[in-house]
């Protein structure tokens, strides 16, 4: 009885370390990736803060979504919808620049 | 009212409109045609119960036929495209030296500002066989200017300018409204258009009572309003000189750059902060409220007259409003 | 496989199909939040293209310090939250509810954080209006699009501390069992919010500081 | 054609009485999860909404019978056509065929047991119903006048009537519509029946799998837009304020972001349902059916990408005009398509004139005029000279009225007996058929040559000169009242007096109809199973050889 207790328990300790490593893994990156972005924001890059920054944001975003949320694991219907969701707000922008950009008064 | 106030097509632009107009309805006429004539010659044959055989239908050709309606069909849309779109191409770009009148719009009423001084309400005049552009404002809502008889329409936005132009061919009283709801009284927000042959247009402008013009006026509120304590060439503050400013790129204290056109410079009274001129201290008041729309447009004349009459070149640079 | 039965609900058939469903159910209006919080990102860009320097100007006065301790909490509840489902999957049900409990206790710290951050901003009249402190204009359009992305994602970050902690109560008393469909729906919400940060914190935070 | 079966039997009905008999308190019509009983609740309060509609509406025409009007104020006009076009956009069109047949019928026509979510499906008519009373409110509390358009910066800054409960009552009602749009998306992907493989799923399906993509898509932005109006009204945040550097315009791109696919989102449920009428009713397959698909696919995301034809006189640039007009023109492609493709497939057939298919046909005839119409707003000379002018107002009247109305009503018809188990009386609805086409054709033909001729939307006085043009309309607006009130009482009558209906009434192929009418709880008696395709009413390469005999199989043969 007791000896099956230790054995759950071991089975799960080795279990949850499983769980762990890749979330964790994740988890470091992302915190390294946020200290980069807070740190080169003071750098004097003119127009190339912005653009480093959402860079950055976008590079989080993307481990986010593929290893927390578990992305490449997913059936291809989800990544259908992931992906139309983005392309949709890429048309909204395309056109709305498209608009502001060639506007001359 | 006459319906000839609407309708009537007083300018060369508005008959292309029309003939563009005719086009597609006659195109749009026999696609109706086409698609009704089919479904009745259909019912005919083949109601329930008729004696008509059926036979077979060949699925084979369904697609050959699928593909021969698509295409068919895209290539009249383009073509109607390439049409309407060669028309507004050949639409858009003002020509040069156009009479400028300027146009503020407020709920719910007109003012329009000649450029020899005259103003009025709810009536404009203007010159047959003249390119006519209106730069237009409004004081506080969206409304929009709608010249039935020239078949043009354009929003008036606040806090910025939009230009609609036209060369009118046919002299007469027309109905001009607004378009864009604006609140309460939209409905009545309406005046004349009255065209008239440009000599009768010059004796209409001398008739007007006040005598200065545009340019004029705009150089007694550059004094009153104490602009020329700074602004003058001789003055001990640090403050861009305005002579020959006027279409020119300016560089801005932000490391961007502009053309001084209208929008620019009724920028700089009412943002100095964000057109301030590179190089320059950032003294310059804030005129917001202390100028209506219209004083703007009386000021940026004035400063339009010192670039012409020095570089007459300049505005030719001017991108206001051109495409 | 033990506590499944209360888990499967009308329609479905299996509890398999059922977590697909909800999980797509969930990327679906996911793709609908994304075109939401899309629409407010253009128009910051919009303006942004415009008025470049009254931006950046705008930007040296948010509170770097709470907007960089508020990302670590989110990146971090992010991880717990992985850890909840993955856990519930592996019907690990105390691994699941110590991480949920984390995950909402790390939220509420986010929104506490938040709420010091905005009282900071208002004793600076940083709320646009007569009182303004900034200058130029366009200052005022920056705060503007400030109080709304972050009001905004609060709310969304609210409703998910809300979720979740209901779900906790729900696992904890036994009427839903852990392994059901619900964890995968939450989870996948929780780090959408998470991500709409990620955007917001650069935009927000990083614009002004050099 | 392979079968993809997808592992799943939906349970079974045990004894296989009717959805009406589950409980008849309200409390339990309040809180049921059946699709169909949800469906009902949807058509009721649409219903009461588009009468709501109808009576502003009514109010306006009879005040337009004279240029200077008879008995309203300025202002009160002003609120009469906005609450018209805020309740019929989003309290009456955009749910209408969706919500209401979309929800009862979808799942049967997939052999789905209910909707993905279904406790979502109540939650999103709970939605409508908030969203429902802020507008009641608003209605009572003196209005809204902004036009459903909410333009800033006279929404923002300017009126002096509720738009905040206006724009609350509409961003609640989107996220119904998001939720509804949801659940269709996951229903259509999971819960196929065996052997319903995409390219057998019926035009329906597939306009409800379109239009729940689009209203996924598009209803957020929509929400946003209010948002920011609503931040700009209350709390003074400069959004669209251009002192402070902002753009009015910016608000129009947003909300026609939205506004335009919301088009689609009216007019693409109702080409779903003429395509069931058109195939059932001249017993012919659909012409083209792969044609069909791609033209609803192409018009649900190509409809993206042209709002800016709202926008040519507002001032955005001319290389946008061009672009978007560009686009615009594309888009009706595929719509065009689909006329040629209905049009063909009564080739051949064995028509018949029961009230459906007159009605689908009022939709074919006034869907070609509206799409050729939109031809003429695409053209951005044309659009400069007539948009904020009654052509545009015929327009869109002509789509989303003469079309989206016209198959709502031909699928209630349709379906009727499906859902209630009792046949209406044909002649009431062949009459109110023919009526309402009539009526729709003097309303608003007028409506296009004043507009052409100068007369500008939204105007309470008006020239002299466009006088008889408005009193033709007003006439005919009173013809179409009355065409739109006659199915309110027969349909009504139907359901006391009607005769009892078989289970498939127009011996129409499909899965809702193998199944009792009204239907069980769970939808089916037995195991649905799909081993044909779609409107399959005769075989392939020949048409049907008599218009009485059913192709319809009998449900579940293959099981």
């Amino acid at each position: 009885m007791s000896q099956n207790e230790t054995e759950d328990r071991q089975r799960s300790s080795a279990l949850a370390w499983r769980l762990w490593k890749g979330p964790g893994l994740t988890w470091l990156a992302l915190v390294a990736l946020f200290a980069v972005s807070l740190g080169s924001a003071y750098l004097p890059l003119g127009a190339g803060n912005l653009a480093l920054n959402l860079l950055i944001a976008i590079i989080m975003i993307g481990l986010l979504v593929i290893f927390l949320m578990d992305l490449k694991n997913a059936k291809t219907i989800i990544r259908v919808v992931a992906a139309a969701g983005l392309f949709w707000t890429i048309f909204m922008f395309a056109l709305i620049f498209n608009d502001y950009l060639s506007r001359t008064y | 009212m006459n319906i000839s106030q609407f309708n009537t097509e007083a300018s060369d632009y508005a008959t292309k409109v029309d003939h563009l107009f005719y086009l597609e309805s006659i195109i749009s006429g026999l696609v109706v045609l086409l698609v009704s004539g089919l479904i009745i010659v259909f019912f005919a044959l083949y109601y329930r119960g008729s004696r008509m055989p059926r036979g077979e239908v060949p699925e084979r050709k369904s697609r050959e036929i699928e593909i021969g309606w698509t295409v068919a069909t895209l290539f009249s849309f383009l073509f109607i495209f390439w049409w309407a779109a060669s028309d507004q191409l050949t639409a858009l770009a003002p020509p040069k030296d156009a009479l400028e009148i300027h146009v503020v719009a407020k709920q719910w009423m007109w003012r329009f500002q000649h450029p020899s001084g005259a103003r009025e309400i709810d009536e404009l005049h203007v010159p047959a066989h003249t390119d006519v552009r209106l730069a237009m404002t409004s004081q506080d809502v969206i409304h929009d200017l709608y010249l039935p008889a020239l078949r043009l329409k354009q929003d008036i936005l606040p806090d910025r300018y939009t230009y609609e132009w036209f060369n009118a061919t046919k002299t007469g009283i027309f109905h001009f409204t607004c378009a864009e709801f604006c609140g309460t009284d939209h409905s009545i927000m309406a005046g004349s258009l009255v065209i008239m042959t440009p000599e009768d247009y010059a004796r209409w402008t001398a008739a007007q009572p006040e005598g200065d013009d545009l340019a004029h006026q705009g150089k007694a509120l550059f004094l009153s309003l104490g602009c020329s304590g700074c602004h003058t060439p001789g003055s001990s503050v640090h403050a861009p000189d305005l002579n020959g400013v006027y279409g020119h790129v300016v560089h801005l204290s932000d490391g961007s750059t502009r053309t001084a056109d209208e929008a620019y410079l009724r920028d700089c009274m009412l943002l100095p902060d964000s057109t301030r001129v590179a190089g320059f201290p950032p003294i310059m008041p804030n005129f917001t409220g202390a100028v209506d729309e219209g004083q703007i447009v009386e000021l940026v004349a004035y400063i339009k007259s010192l670039s012409t009459d020095q570089d007459a070149g300049a505005q030719d640079q001017s991108p206001g409003g051109q495409q | 496989m033990t506590e499944t039965a209360g888990a499967l609900r009308e329609p479905w058939p299996d509890l398999r199909l059922q977590r697909e469903g909800v999980g797509l159910g969930m990327w679906i209006f996911l793709a609908s939040e994304v075109l939401f919080f899309g629409s407010l990102f253009c128009g910051y860009a919009v303006y942004r293209t415009f008025n470049v320097e009254a931006f950046r100007i705008a930007g040296a006065h948010t509170e770097i310090v709470y907007g960089s301790i508020n990302t670590v909490l989110l990146l971090t509840s992010s991880l717990t939250m992985t850890i909840a489902l993955r856990a519930a999957t592996a019907e690990l049900r105390n691994l699941t509810l110590y991480c949920l409990a984390a995950t909402a206790a790390l939220g509420a710290a986010f929104v506490l954080c938040k709420g010091l951050e905005y009282h900071e901003d208002l004793k600076q009249h940083l709320f646009p209006g007569l009182h303004f402190p900034l200058s130029p204009p366009a200052t005022q359009m920056f705060w503007g699009f400030y109080w709304i992305m972050t009001g905004i994602h609060a709310v969304h970050l609210t409703g998910g501390i809300v979720v979740v902690l209901v779900v906790f109560t729900l696992f904890k008393r036994r009427v839903i069992p852990v392994q059901g469909s619900t964890m995968e729906g939450v989870a996948i919400y929780w780090h959408f919010v998470d991500s709409v940060w990620l955007v917001l914190y650069p935009l927000l935070y990083l614009a002004g500081r050099p | 054609m392979t079968d993809i079966t997808l592992p799943f039997v939906p349970p079974l009905d045990a004894g296989g009485e009717s959805y009406l008999d589950e409980g008849h308190t309200i409390l339990s019509w309040l809180t049921t999860t059946d699709h169909k009983r949800i469906a009902i609740l949807y058509a009721l309060s649409i219903t009461v909404f588009f009468f709501i509609g109808g009576v502003a509406i009514g109010l306006v025409r009879l005040e337009l019978i004279s240029p200077t009007g008879l008995f309203l104020t300025s202002d009160e006009y002003n609120r009469l056509f906005t609450i018209h076009g805020i309740i019929m956009v989003w309290f009456f069109l955009v749910p209408s065929i969706p919500a209401t047949m979309g929800n009862f019928i979808l799942p049967m026509m997939i052999g789905a047991p209910d909707v993905a979510f279904p406790r979502l499906n109540l939650m999103s008519w709970y939605l409508y119903v908030g969203g429902a009373a802020f507008t009641i409110y608003v209605l009572f509390s003196g209005g809204v006048d902004t036009g459903w358009t909410f333009y800033p910066p006279f929404s923002s800054d300017y009126s002096h009537s509720n738009v905040i409960g206006a724009a609350a009552g509409v961003f609640i009602v989107g996220f119904s519509s998001i939720a509804t749009g949801v659940n269709f998306l996951a229903t259509i992907h999971m819960l196929r029946c065996p052997g319903m493989t995409w390219l057998r799923l019926p035009l329906f399906a597939w306009s409800m799998y379109v239009v729940s993509m689009v209203m996924v898509l598009a209803t957020p932005v929509l929400g946003m837009s209010l948002l920011l109006i609503s931040a700009q009204r209350l709390f003074g945040l400069p959004i669209f304020d251009p002192s402070a550097g902002g753009d009015p315009l910016l608000f129009q791109h947003l909300f026609w972001f939205y506004s335009h696919p919301a088009v689609y989102i009216m007019i693409l449920p109702a080409m779903g349902v003429v395509s069931e009428v058109f195939t059932c009713f001249a017993r012919r397959r659909l012409f083209g059916y792969g044609f069909m698909v791609f033209a609803l696919i192409m018009i649900g995301v190509v409809g993206f990408m042209v709002w800016g034809h709202h926008m040519f006189v507002a001032g955005q640039s001319p290389l946008a005009n061009l672009v978007f007009s560009f686009l615009s023109f594309i888009v009706a492609v595929p719509s065009a398509i689909k006329v040629f493709n209905w049009t063909a497939t009564l080739y051949r057939g064995h028509i018949g004139f029961e009230a459906p298919m007159i009605y689908a046909l009022g939709f074919l005839g006034l869907f070609t005029i509206g799409g050729l119409t939109g031809l003429f707003l695409a053209s951005v000379p044309i659009d400069i000279a007539a948009t904020d002018s009654y052509f545009v107002v015929a327009h869109f009247h002509t789509i989303m009225v003469g079309g989206t109305v016209s198959a709502f009503m031909a699928g209630i018809h349709y379906w009727w007996p499906k859902v209630t188990g009792k046949l209406y009386n044909e002649f009431w609805a062949q009459f109110a058929a023919i009526t309402m086409f009539l009526g729709f054709n003097v309303t608003f033909l007028p409506q296009f040559v004043m507009g052409w001729l100068g007369m500008p939307r939204r105007y309470h006085y008006y020239p002299d000169v466009f006088q008889i043009w408005h009193i033709l309309s007003s006439g005919g607006a009173v013809i179409l009242g009355a065409a739109y009130l006659m199915p309110l009482v027969y349909l009504t009558w139907s359901l006391f007096y009607g005769e009892k209906s078989p289970d498939n009434p127009w011996h129409a192929t499909g899965l809702e109809w193998q199944t009792p009418s009204p239907p069980p709880k769970s939808n089916f008696l037995r195991p649905p199973r799909i081993d044909a395709d779609p409107y399959d009413y005769h075989d392939f390469g020949r048409a049907a050889e008599t218009g009485d005999e059913s192709r319809a199989r009998p449900q579940g043969d293959a099981s």
